[in-house]
């Protein structure tokens, strides 16, 4: 591989930190999540990066589990998501501080 | 027969504890007898051990009854034991003696009084005391009796507590003699310290007054000093005497018994018996407690000048009195000093127990100028009283002639300027006590218009206003006559005309021999000064008889001295005034704002922080993911530091 | 065709040791037992058998764990690893199982009879916390940061849909949007603190981690420290160690009481589980570089939780910032980096279950129906209504505040015997101070028991139903057991210090 | 050379589309733009020779899990337009690009140089670079060395089943327990 | 084993001999209580005149066995005594080590005979059934504290006396008893959390000389050393919790709240035992554990001894409530036994044992006076009181016996502990001494002042309505009384006992650092 490796990483950490930045900064509880299936996007580059580096399939063994679990917890969380927008649509994150304190 | 010395002090101890059972049963006057039975049986076996001693040859007039150890600890040994003596038995003769004599007259004096039982058990509880204070073989038993006589006079001077002065005057009392009490305290440890012993004398003479030369200069007389404010306590000398004009609030045979005959007398007691420590102080340690004396006596004369309650005069004269003991003391005459004090028990008891039946006969009154021309209506009383007045004005032969000659001629000894007060204190003496005696028993009677008058604030027995004043009955005269008796015969014991009479100076020897200071005055000078004294004496008769007989002078009264020159009132504003707000600053401020303000202060910076940091705690999921990132950030921060990169 | 067939070589399928695995597969089998059942039937089955049949399914799963006790513990056998050294079976891992499994059964209990009041009644929670708890379990045993990431994933998930069980309580659809949104996120830097560490040592498998780091030195720490970093905040969060705690109270709060119950104890001691076997064991050589975060970590979890517990005036949310403190505590345990420390660690994971569990309970009973009344001012008086409720609660309570012959004292004690013993004594008073500080909100609800006189109506009549009655019996019979006669429990935390193994030979 | 060209090409995807996600208003953009995401990063797994994740990358992702959200969003009618000017937390933006940046900055700095020093142990699970296919290579890992954990996702996939019903089906009206 | 073995043998060293009576009656001292708490536990909620029963008779029995112990006690045996040693927590090297030498044995015999007397002599207002159990609960804790050689069980007991006595308090106290109650408890918890750390330090560095973990009091005592200024930082650790208990000045603040809030048999037990095991511990696991640590730090204590002292007594003169008056007049006398106490000579720590003793008793019952006023009054402002002498003299008069002990009047109990404690401090601190010898003073000021107020002075309407003592409250009050005088009169047997132990103390402490106890002019070396 010619393309240097860090720069494989470089991206999925820009990646990672958008992801993160945009739940920080985003209402919508649709986005929020998407930001973090962003963040498990980057950790996978990372995660390939890493196996191709150390020439060990290892690491793409753990981004097959990893979408695994993303795609579990897309199931999960869009269920709450839907649990709660269906009674109130149009709620934001910020909207519910029931719990506080 | 001297190993029965335990008896002295088990009879009143017996007495204190029947009444304590079955006082309020035995009643009137049944309690006063038993006590008075019980004092008078101590009497008796004070005789028999007197008797015992004097058996005994010179050198070996020292007993030692030892009784069970007390606060055995280490090295430290304190036993219950007495010390026999030719001091201690002297004492206890006069202690029980006064003491039998002053009981007898209570019973008739508290006549009445529902707290008749108590009253004797208190007496008897103080005869205890005493006896132990002067019997005890060591430091600690004698401070026993020492607080003993202490507690007792606090109850009984507060006697009739419903009476709010009584009961102030009861705790002044105690708190100025623990005041003394606490250089006593010292003194013991220091003593420990040094000698390893508080006993007196032990039979394996390890008793610290057998072995006084070991102790440095210093070291002996922060040990008289501390014991001396212990005596200045307990003696009401300046400037502790505060307490006793107070003390008169009690019934006057208490008066009588405790604060002039017995316990006052204690302090001069100790330091006698200390006497071969004093030896050991530095040479000024004496003329410090001489001087002390000198000047109590001078300052409590003067203030009885201007004293309009009966029993005041009698409590400042006793001050003055005690301070010639004191100057006695100081100069090394301790002969003279145990002299007076007994004559002295013998006048003052005398004149307390008469103001007492004045007081009686004029109805619980108590200031002079409401009395007056009383020989008439009681001339036992009136009779008795003028021998005593006679014997403390120190007109020959009376008792008290003798003595003050002694102390006088002791001083004169010590240094001129103790004499030239001696000298005036003796003249403004007996002037003051002629002052009384004509104020009471002579000129026009006072007492009827002024009670018609009704001015007189502090009389009880308004019922019988206008009843004339009368004679006491027979158990209370009886013991004036006796206690009379002796102060006219008292000196008797201590004749200096002839060395072989000197009974009690020879007597005493054993006890303060070596640290006796024989004058050293040609006769020519000892009779000379005798005569001054009397001279002293007379005029202070003669102008006491101008101002108040004759009415040709006009009487010095000024308030400054009827106030005592305010020392006491000072001394009372200084506590009650920025002491007692010190304290309440100490308890409101310092305790429960300052350190506990802290305690609470911290548990409320607790919740304050919490309530303060809650509101990070948003309820914004948004916020929260913000913590997570943030922290995440930090900890990688750290740890590529710590890598470092 | 045919040829081409039989040219496929067969993968050789690495030995799986099922007994080792039994408790995994008691739990599962039992959800799924339950799940198959109750969707075939339509028949409504006797009021309890769900909770039973949990309750079963724990049992056996500790029985089983007995067994690998005598396993583990036994000379010739000991520790082993399966599956491909997926799997740990060591006295720490059974320690787990049993730990978690207690925990389930406990929250069982109390759910049995509140998803009635709740009218929820269904076997889908029984499922849930099975397949969490077993999840729970699997972190536990993971020998490899992937599989303590599956797990803490099966965990976590079951845990949102439990969060928001409630659905027609806004509270309880909130804890669960909460905690799903933050536990996404912190998974994603635990899984992004798995890659570093992969990249670093070139393996997820700890026991190769653990050789590698033991034999070579990285020229260069920052790729691993790196993925330190980032582990603890997946941990951390999953702790609810401060600055990662926010979610807990409102999550403690809102969810329904059981499955706060279940989350305080099983959850947490899992967690607890992977953080000590990677960081005290696998990372042990490195503890110079990650017990000062930790110090840092635990000095925060014990102050804040217990700081911000005494302002309370909701008693779930109250013992949810007092968990953080606990927190806290085990933390302290976790700083030593000594078996010690860890046995502590296990010791009071094991000892807080009941205790919380129990708390928890009373708080379900309290509340009443609604799940609702959490507020102090319910409990005012409680002991004139239900004295035998009071003294019980009074003594879980008593048990957190560490007092003396409960088990709480000894967890505590064991926690700062392990920190002093480290020498951190700084951290060691800091803890007992902050527990002086967490003292007194428990005795505030004492106080409110006891002491508040209530004038009027002392308040509805608290019904205690057979479960809880059961759970609460069993919580407070263990946690005044264990603070009398401890050795046991003693003797077997101190032997259940994780192993790691290397790889086996290819 | 040419694989320099589709990583800048595939990175600006990537990149292109995560601002988008979180800068879009509409969330159906957001979506869309993730999918621009997701695909950049298949691309990748193909340059750095995951064929197989690539593909499954395309699948699941693209597939599956964005065409839930798009579902989601549609079903519930909640695509309007999220005002991104107004932040209603007071500091919460400025902190988070505070965060963002030493967030990057730091991750940067682990790529970079930590990429030079990757001194782990190499192919411990299995080797790359054996002839045998990339695909094979997975399979055989997910059946070995990986078989708990392969199995371990069964129960996860259970949960998400119950969980989904539980979160989605009706709630139960209120009836009144006997 | 080797362990084991190794442990029998250090017990016999430290002289523990095994219990000369059959059974292990320190067991029993601490189980009867505790058993008779569990009994109240069965007995229906409504008969609390049954509970009442058990309670009295249950911490009688305690009583009796108390008094046959110093009946047992081998006065010349300055070790521990009746020893019984298990393995309770066998990892941790935990044992229930029990033991009694002349330092505890009058505190247990104290704890023994206080609680019967205030169990019997005052009522609870409400709920008597948990009121007994709690007391018996207390009355364990206390045992246990006195009683046990083991780190671990010390503490445990050192804790868990507070839980009955928080309850106490909180449950049947008066107005402000919730802040009372709590302050009581956390200001204790704050202070034990030091010691608790203080107390792993200890076993885990001594673990290196002696080989093995052990929370062994003796073992450690004997075997354990430490680096000098470790031993001072652990020394401090389990001052600070002491300190809080006794209480030192200032850490005394808690003390007025709880002795005024709690109800009378609270503050008796308050007073009489519990304020003793700050001052114990002192002795016990200050001198003994830390011996040059102790020295070093004697003269900082003793000045807060003083301290407290004066403070105390300044404070307890302003104090409007007799029963606050009461309790800042403990800050002083506990004041005179930590200076006892750090004075390091036997007269010293004698009088300082003794004292305590001695506290117990006059101040327990200075508190059942207070509270048999309250019960006539139902008021403790001294404003309010007034002349009570004349209308119940028998009151009046066991009042003032009791006052004038505390005042420190020879003859009475009091004096002789003073008496000691300042002889023996002395002889080493000559100056603190002289200042603390005033307290004596303060002492009579304040206690007298307040008499004055109380008894002293005409009644008014309300007071003269007072009764007098009863039978039942003499009978309550004669025990104590008898102690009062004969303690002052005859203290030999119980110093006979305590001086051994004492000594030895001492010589531990000289033997372990460069502190001689001064050697007073020795009695045989005259002429």
């Amino acid at each position: 591989m010619n393309v240097s490796p860090s720069l494989y990483l470089s991206l999925s950490a820009i990646m990672f930190c958008i992801g993160a930045v945009g739940l920080l900064i985003r209402r919508n509880p649709l986005v929020m999540f998407m930001c973090v299936e962003l963040m498990l996007n980057a950790v996978n580059l990372t995660f390939v990066t890493f196996s191709r580096m150390l020439n060990d399939i290892g690491g793409q063994v753990v981004v097959f589990f990893v979408l695994v679990v993303a795609a579990a917890e897309v199931t999960v969380g869009l269920g709450i998501i839907v649990s709660i927008l269906r009674r109130h649509p149009g709620t934001t994150a910020d909207d519910l501080t029931l719990l506080k304190g | 027969m001297l190993s029965a010395v335990w008896v002295i002090p088990a009879l009143p101890l017996a007495g204190v504890v029947l009444l304590l059972l079955f006082g309020r049963k035995l009643g009137e006057p049944w309690a006063g007898v038993l006590a008075t039975v019980m004092v008078a049986g101590s009497f008796a076996a004070s005789v028999v051990t007197y008797i015992g001693l004097v058996g005994k040859d010179e050198a070996h007039r020292r007993f030692l009854f030892h009784l069970f150890d007390w606060l055995p600890v280490g090295n430290f040994k304190v036993d219950v034991g007495f010390l026999v003596d030719p001091l201690s038995v002297t004492m206890v003769l006069f202690v029980t003696g006064v003491g039998a004599l002053i009981h007898l007259y209570s019973i008739g004096y508290m006549h009445g009084d529902k707290g008749y039982p108590r009253f004797f058990l208190y007496l008897n509880l103080f005869a205890f005391s005493m006896l132990m204070l002067v019997l005890g073989d060591n430091l600690l038993l004698t401070f026993l009796g020492w607080e003993g006589v202490g507690a007792c006079s606090y109850f009984l001077i507060s006697f009739w507590f419903e009476e709010m002065p009584n009961a102030v005057a009861g705790k002044k009392a105690f708190v100025t003699n623990r005041v003394g009490d606490w250089g006593y305290m010292l003194a013991t440890f220091l003593t420990f310290t040094a000698l390893g012993s508080i006993t007196y004398f032990a039979k394996d003479g390890s008793g610290f007054l057998q072995h006084t030369d070991k102790l440095t200069l210093t070291t002996a007389t922060a040990i008289a000093l501390l014991l001396f404010v212990g005596a200045c306590g307990k003696s009401a000398q300046l400037p502790l005497y505060v307490w006793l004009p107070d003390a008169m609030a009690g019934p006057t045979p208490v008066s009588a018994l405790i604060h002039a005959a017995t316990m006052v007398t204690s302090g001069v007691y100790l330091m006698v018996r200390v006497s071969p420590l004093l030896v050991h102080t530095y040479t000024w340690m004496p003329h410090v407690i001489a001087w002390v004396g000198a000047i109590t006596a001078l300052f409590a004369a003067t203030v009885a000048v201007s004293q309009r309650d009966i029993k005041k005069v009698l409590a400042y004269s006793t001050v003055s009195q005690l301070g010639y003991m004191f100057l006695a003391v100081g100069s090394g005459a301790y002969v003279a000093a145990i002299f007076h004090m007994i004559t002295h028990a013998f006048f003052k008891a005398l004149l307390f127990l008469g103001a007492g039946s004045v007081i009686h006969g004029v109805h619980e009154e108590q200031d002079m100028r409401f009395m007056g021309a009383l020989r008439k209506f009681m001339p036992i009383t009136a009779g008795t009283f003028i021998v005593g007045w006679l014997a403390i004005a120190g007109v020959p032969p009376f008792a008290g002639f003798w003595s003050k000659d002694e102390i006088l001629l002791a001083a004169w000894g010590q240094n001129k300027a103790l004499w030239a007060i001696g000298l005036v204190t003796a003249l403004l003496t007996a002037y003051y006590m002629s002052r009384q005696v004509f104020m009471v028993f002579f000129g026009e009677p006072r007492w009827a218009k002024e009670h018609a008058a009704g001015e007189v604030a502090e009389t009880e027995h308004a019922h019988d206003e206008h009843a004339e004043p009368h004679e006491s009955p027979w158990t209370m005269w009886v013991p004036l006559v006796v206690l009379a008796l002796l102060a006219m015969v008292g000196g008797a014991i201590n004749l200096p005309v002839k060395d072989n009479l000197r009974y009690l100076a020879h007597w005493l020897d054993p006890v303060v021999h070596g640290a006796e200071i024989e004058s050293a005055a040609a006769t020519g000078t000892k009779v000379a000064l005798a005569a001054t004294a009397t001279i002293a004496g007379l005029v202070g008769i003669a102008l006491a008889i101008g101002v108040y007989i004759q009415k040709r002078l006009r009487a010095v009264e000024p308030d400054l001295l009827l106030h005592a020159y305010h020392y006491d009132e000072g001394i009372s504003a200084l506590v009650g005034g920025p002491g007692e707000m010190g304290a309440q600053l100490t308890a409101d401020v310092v305790d429960k704002q300052g350190i506990d303000g802290l305690v609470n202060g911290a548990g409320w910076l607790a919740r304050f922080v919490g309530s303060k940091v809650r509101v990070v705690q948003t309820g914004f999921v948004r916020n929260y993911a913000l913590g997570i990132a943030g922290g995440a950030v930090l900890a990688l921060g750290w740890f590529l530091v710590r890598a470092g990169w | 065709m045919i040829a081409a067939a039989s040219a496929i070589t067969p993968i050789a399928t690495p030995r799986m040791d099922w007994a080792a695995a039994a408790p995994l597969l008691i739990l599962t089998g039992a959800a799924l037992l339950l799940l198959l059942v109750s969707s075939l039937t339509t028949a409504k089955p006797a009021r309890g058998t769900y909770a039973i049949v949990t309750v079963l399914a724990c049992a056996f799963s500790i029985a089983s764990a007995g067994e690998l006790w005598a396993r583990v513990t036994d000379h010739h056998q000991g520790a082993f690893t399966t599956a491909a050294g997926a799997l740990t079976i060591d006295g720490f891992s059974v320690f787990f199982v049993v730990v978690i499994s207690l925990g389930i059964a406990l929250a069982a209990l109390l759910a049995d009879d509140y998803l009635r009041r709740e009218n929820l009644d269904g076997p889908e929670l029984y499922v849930l916390m099975l397949l969490s708890g077993a999840g729970g379990i699997v972190m536990a045993m993971a020998n490899d940061l992937i599989v303590v990431f599956l797990g803490l994933e099966t965990l976590s998930i079951a845990l949102y849909v439990m969060a928001g069980y409630n659905r027609r309580q806004a509270k309880s659809r909130e804890s669960a949007i909460k905690y799903f949104v933050l536990g996404a996120f912190s998974s994603a830097f635990l899984l992004y603190g798995i890659a570093l560490v992969y990249g670093a040592t070139g393996s997820t498998n700890l026991g190769k981690i653990a050789t590698f780091l033991a034999e070579n030195t990285l020229e260069s720490r920052g790729l691993l420290l790196g993925g330190f970093a980032l582990l603890l905040v997946g941990l951390g969060f999953k702790i609810s160690a401060v600055p990662f705690h926010e979610w807990t109270p409102d999550v403690y709060q809102g969810a329904p009481t059981p499955v706060t119950a279940f989350m305080a104890s099983a959850s947490k001691a899992a967690a607890f589980a992977a953080l000590l076997r990677i960081f005290v064991s696998t990372f042990h050589g490195y503890r110079l570089d990650w017990q000062p975060i930790i110090w840092v970590l635990a000095v925060l979890t014990l102050v804040v939780g217990a700081v911000l517990a005494i302002v309370q005036d909701d008693v779930k949310r109250m013992m949810a910032y007092s968990s953080i403190s606990h927190a806290g505590f085990i933390l302290v345990g976790v700083q030593a980096a000594t078996d010690r420390g860890t046995s502590a660690a296990l010791f009071y994971l094991l000892a807080y279950t009941f205790m919380i569990v129990g708390t928890f309970g009373v708080a379900t009973l309290v509340s009443g129906k609604g799940d609702d009344d959490h507020g102090i001012d319910s409990y005012r008086g409680l002991v004139r209504r239900r004295p035998g409720l009071a003294l019980t609660f009074t003594v879980f309570l008593l048990a957190q505040a560490g007092v003396p012959l409960t088990s709480g004292f000894l967890a505590k004690f064991y926690v700062i015997g392990a920190a002093v013993e480290a020498h951190s004594y700084a951290l060691a008073i800091i803890a007992m101070l902050s527990s002086v500080i967490s003292a007194y909100l428990y005795l505030r609800v004492v106080v409110a028991m006891y002491m508040a006189d209530v004038e009027g109506e002392p308040g509805p009549r608290v019904r205690i139903p057979a479960g809880a009655g059961l759970a609460l019996a069993i919580a407070v019979v263990v946690t005044i057991g264990i603070g009398v006669l401890p050795g046991r429990v003693v003797h077997i935390a101190d032997r259940a210090v994780p192993v790691v193994f290397a790889p086996a030979a290819k | 050379m040419a694989d320099k060209i589709v990583f800048a090409i595939a990175a600006l995807a990537c990149l292109s589309g995560a601002v988008g996600v979180i800068a879009a208003k509409n969330p159906v953009h957001s979506a869309l733009s993730l999918v621009g995401t997701l695909f950049g990063v298949a691309i990748l797994f193909v340059n750095l020779g995951a064929h197989f994740l690539a593909a499954v990358q395309v699948v699941v992702y693209a597939g599956a899990i964005v065409v839930l959200f798009l579902f989601v969003i549609m079903l519930l009618g909640v695509d309007k337009a999220e005002d991104l000017q107004t932040e209603s937390l007071t500091g919460q933006r400025p902190a988070a690009a505070v965060i963002g940046v030493m967030a990057v900055g730091l991750l940067l700095l682990l790529a970079v140089r930590g990429v030079q020093v990757t001194t782990g142990l190499h192919s411990s699970t299995a080797a790359l670079s054996g002839d045998s296919s990339n695909i094979e290579q997975l399979g055989k890992a997910l059946f070995t060395d990986y078989v708990f954990a392969f199995e371990l996702t069964s129960a996860l996939l259970v949960i998400a089943v119950v969980g989904a019903v539980v979160l989605a089906r009706r709630a139960p009206r209120e009836v009144h327990p006997e | 084993m080797v362990t084991s073995v190794l442990a029998s043998v250090l017990a016999a060293e430290a002289g523990g001999r095994v219990s000369g009576v059959g059974f292990p009656l320190l067991t029993a001292l601490i189980l009867v209580p505790a058993i008779g708490a569990l009994l109240i536990a069965l007995v229906p909620r409504g008969r609390g005149d049954v509970a009442r029963l058990v309670g009295v008779s249950a911490s009688a029995a305690t009583g009796a066995l108390s008094v046959w112990l110093v009946t047992q006690f081998d006065r010349h045996d300055a070790g521990f005594q009746f020893t019984s040693d298990h393995l309770w927590i066998k990892d941790l090297g935990i044992s229930w080590h029990l033991g009694v030498d002349g330092i505890s044995l009058f505190l247990v015999l104290l704890t023994g005979l206080l609680f019967p007397i205030a169990l019997w002599g005052v009522k609870p207002h409400h709920d008597p059934k948990p009121y007994m159990a709690w007391m018996l609960i207390l009355q364990a804790g206390c045992m246990g504290v006195f009683l046990s050689l083991d780190l671990f069980l010390f503490f445990v007991m050192f804790e868990i006396v507070l839980v009955p006595m928080y309850f106490l308090i909180g449950g049947w106290g008066y107005a402000d008893r919730v802040y009372a109650a709590l302050k009581f408890f956390l200001f204790t918890m704050f202070g034990s959390a030091f010691m608790l750390v203080g107390i792993l330090t200890t076993a885990f560095l001594a673990e290196r000389s002696i080989g093995h973990l052990t929370f062994d009091l003796v073992q450690i005592a004997e075997h354990g050393d430490f680096a000098t200024n470790t031993a001072r930082w652990l020394f401090l650790s389990f001052a600070i919790a002491f300190a809080v208990k006794v209480p030192v000045f200032p850490l005394h603040t808690w003390l007025p709240d709880a002795h005024t809030q709690a109800p009378t048999a609270g503050s008796v037990i308050l007073a009489g035992v519990m304020l003793k095991l700050g001052t114990y511990g002192f002795l016990r696991f200050g001198l003994y554990l830390f011996p040059a640590a102790a020295v070093w730090a004697a003269p900082g204590l003793v000045t807060l001894g003083v301290i407290g002292i004066i403070y105390g007594a300044i404070v307890a003169a302003m104090q409007k409530d007799l029963k606050r008056l009461v309790a800042y007049s403990s800050v002083a006398h506990l004041g005179f036994i930590v200076v006892g106490t750090f004075a390091l000579t036997s007269q010293g720590l004698t009088g300082g044992v003794l004292q305590m003793v001695n506290h117990g008793v006059s101040t327990g019952a200075l508190f059942l006076l207070v509270g048999m006023i309250y019960d006539r009054r139902h008021t403790r402002l001294i404003s309010e009181l007034g002349g009570l002498q004349k209308v119940a003299p028998i009151l009046a008069g066991v009042f003032m016996v009791v006052m004038l002990s505390s005042i420190g009047l020879p003859a009475l109990n009091g004096f002789v502990g003073e008496y000691l404690i300042l002889l023996g401090s002395f002889v080493t601190r000559r100056w603190w001494t002289v200042v603390a010898a005033s307290g004596v003073i303060l002492a009579a000021v304040y206690l007298l002042w307040a008499y004055q107020r109380v008894f002293q002075g005409t009644p008014n309407e309300e007071n003269a309505a007072t009764p007098d003592l009863n039978l039942a409250d003499g009978l309550v009050l004669a025990p104590l009384l008898v102690a009062i005088v004969f303690l002052g009169v005859y203290p030999k047997p119980v110093l006979d006992r305590i001086e051994p132990s004492v000594d030895k103390l001492v010589a531990h402490v000289e033997a372990h650092s460069n502190y001689r106890q001064p050697a007073v002019y020795a009695k045989g070396s005259n002429k």
